[in-house]
């Protein structure tokens, strides 16, 4: 459960970010944002873990 | 004024070229590359070509001198070959 | 002169102040030389804003963007390898004053809306990557 | 050669080359002034192929074969240095010491990470549209990944880092590169044409094929780099050369292999 909303957080987040980064808002462009961002979001999650707990 | 910005980046780029030929030690030598790439990414920049300063960025700042600190650290490692000239003596690895 | 000149105009202000720089990089202590190099990013990121501006070019600060990422990454490599992370109150208030004389009149200029949201983003994370490379760190950020 | 003969060498060549240089200067176009032919060109078909960043045009379109070849490059360099810096028979691997990073600058770098990431993908995906492409955004991106390094350790890195993705990532990259060059064979066109339709210029899904290739160069730099630091630090951080012995060895010679073998999943 934690692991989920600490992965929804880091998304919407890095979703937001990148809405901040790019000139035109259009479908694909949300979907290829949103995409990077679940990405993005795994890794700070695992990398999280991977420093916590060696 | 773009070509005041231009002789001031060639003017830092040829001086930090120089310093890291003059200087002998590797680290020392991998901190003045680091400047040597900043100053020619905001050369490339001055000269309306942002893709090459991109490129430079992205290999210079993180990367190369990854690749050197690293290597230095692998060859002072070495048995019989002391840290001479180091900043520091070979440390220990993590 | 026209605005576009001025924005170069004030470009300049940093790009001369990395020629102190070179000098402490080239010739200074292991610390100076950490200190120079992370000045060098800030300074250099400072640069390319005023740049794209100067240049018309809302596409440049994507450069800027990316050294104020990997900027910092660059100076804590060094750090971690050289075991010394400077307490550096040169860096600090360059960056605490520097950035957001930089980045405010050029949200000023840009006018509301993302553009002005990303020149924010770069300029905190310019504030933040020095603050954090430039404070009381101890030993190479390892205090092992 | 006597020291004497090398320096008239050298001297003459340098005077050649000193004159035909100079002489080369006198020809060249005014600095920044005139349109240049090539530019003038390059431009116009950056624009009627849709694709805004006129740079990504020349690398992904009009000069896509080249860029093959600087693939390439980078694709065989990677390999060379795995080869190179693989374990030896009489190396041994000894599990790298935790460190204990300062806390401001562990939680910087773990704040860091995941913006890197997004940052380096977004110079990626922008590449037909803004400055950046897949070289540039492929190296942020595999920085990201190694602000664990910073944050941590090299331990940490090797949790979150599935090192035989990356490799076939580097191959798939490249592999996709040359498979879109003969999807416009198939199309009927030469190798590497733009066959993709165009799209709207200045959006994603712009740039036709550049698009395409952009993405394949942007998986191949990301996982070519990351194999490429891996072997360097695996050299640095875990092998051990056979004189020295501080530390608890993991693994005592035999076989040979890159060390692929012993690594546990992440």
């Amino acid at each position: 459960m934690t692991a989920v909303l600490e992965v929804l957080v880091w998304w919407a987040a890095l979703t937001g970010i990148w809405l901040v980064l790019i000139s035109t808002v259009d479908p694909l462009e949300l979907l290829v944002g949103s995409a990077s961002a679940l990405a993005a979001a795994m890794l700070a999650r695992a990398g999280r873990r991977a420093v916590a707990d060696r | 004024m773009t070509d005041v910005l231009i002789v001031v980046a060639l003017l830092l780029v040829a001086g930090a070229a120089t310093a890291a030929v003059l200087n002998r030690d590797p680290v020392r030598q991998a901190l003045v590359l680091s400047f040597l790439g900043l100053t020619l990414a905001l050369l490339f920049t001055f000269l309306q070509a942002p893709d090459v300063a991109l490129s430079q960025l992205a290999v210079g700042s993180a990367v190369t001198p990854l690749m050197i600190l690293l290597t230095v650290r692998k060859v002072r490692r070495r048995p019989g070959s002391g840290g001479d000239g180091a900043d520091k003596p070979a440390g220990r690895e993590r | 002169m026209s605005t576009s000149d001025g924005w170069l105009a004030a470009a300049l202000v940093p790009l001369l102040a990395l020629v102190p720089v070179l000098w402490r990089i080239a010739y200074g202590s292991p610390k100076d030389r950490l200190i120079g190099q992370n000045l060098t990013s800030l300074l250099a990121g400072l640069v390319l804003l005023l740049a794209a501006r100067g240049f018309h070019r809302t596409s440049y600060n994507d450069v800027a963007l990316v050294v104020s990422v990997l900027g910092p990454t660059g100076t804590l490599i060094y750090a971690r390898f050289l075991d010394v992370l400077p307490d550096s109150r040169l860096v600090r208030w360059t960056a605490l004053a520097g950035v957001p004389a930089t980045v405010l009149p050029l949200c000023v200029a840009t006018g509301p809306g993302r553009a002005m949201v990303k020149l924010l983003l770069i300029g905190a994370l310019l504030i933040a990557g020095s603050v954090v490379t430039s404070g009381r760190g101890g030993k190479g950020g390892v205090t092992a | 050669m006597s020291s004497r003969v090398r320096l008239w060498v050298f001297l003459v060549g340098a005077a050649g080359f000193a004159a035909l240089f100079a002489a080369a200067c006198f020809d060249l176009p005014a600095f920044g002034t005139v349109p240049h032919p090539y530019g003038v060109r390059a431009v116009h078909a950056a624009l009627s192929h849709h694709t805004a960043n006129v740079i990504a045009s020349v690398n992904f379109d009009l000069r896509a074969f080249d860029t093959l070849g600087e693939e390439s490059i980078l694709f065989s360099a990677v390999i060379g240095t795995v080869v190179l810096l693989r374990q030896a028979r009489d190396e041994h691997r000894k599990d790298p010491e935790p460190a204990t990073v300062h806390p401001p600058v562990r939680r910087f770098a773990l704040l860091t990470l995941p913006f890197a990431l997004l940052v380096g993908l977004y110079v990626i995906a922008h590449g037909q549209v803004s400055p950046g492409g897949g070289f540039q955004g492929g190296v942020v991106t595999a920085t990201a990944l190694h602000l664990l390094y910073i944050a941590a350790d090299y331990r940490a890195l090797e949790r979150v880092r599935p090192l035989t993705l990356y490799e076939i990532g580097e191959a798939a990259g490249e592999a996709a590169y040359v498979i879109t060059g003969f999807a416009a064979v198939l199309a009927g066109s030469a190798f590497l044409t733009n066959v993709l339709p165009f799209g709207t210029l200045a959006t994603l899904s712009s740039g036709g094929t550049a698009m395409v290739l952009n993405a394949a160069v942007g998986l191949e730099v990301t996982s070519g780099i990351v194999v490429l630091l891996a072997r360097f630090l695996d050299q640095a951080v875990e092998i051990e050369d056979p004189g020295e012995d501080d530390g608890s060895p993991r693994h005592t010679g035999g076989g040979g292999g890159n060390g692929d073998d012993e690594r546990e999943p992440a």
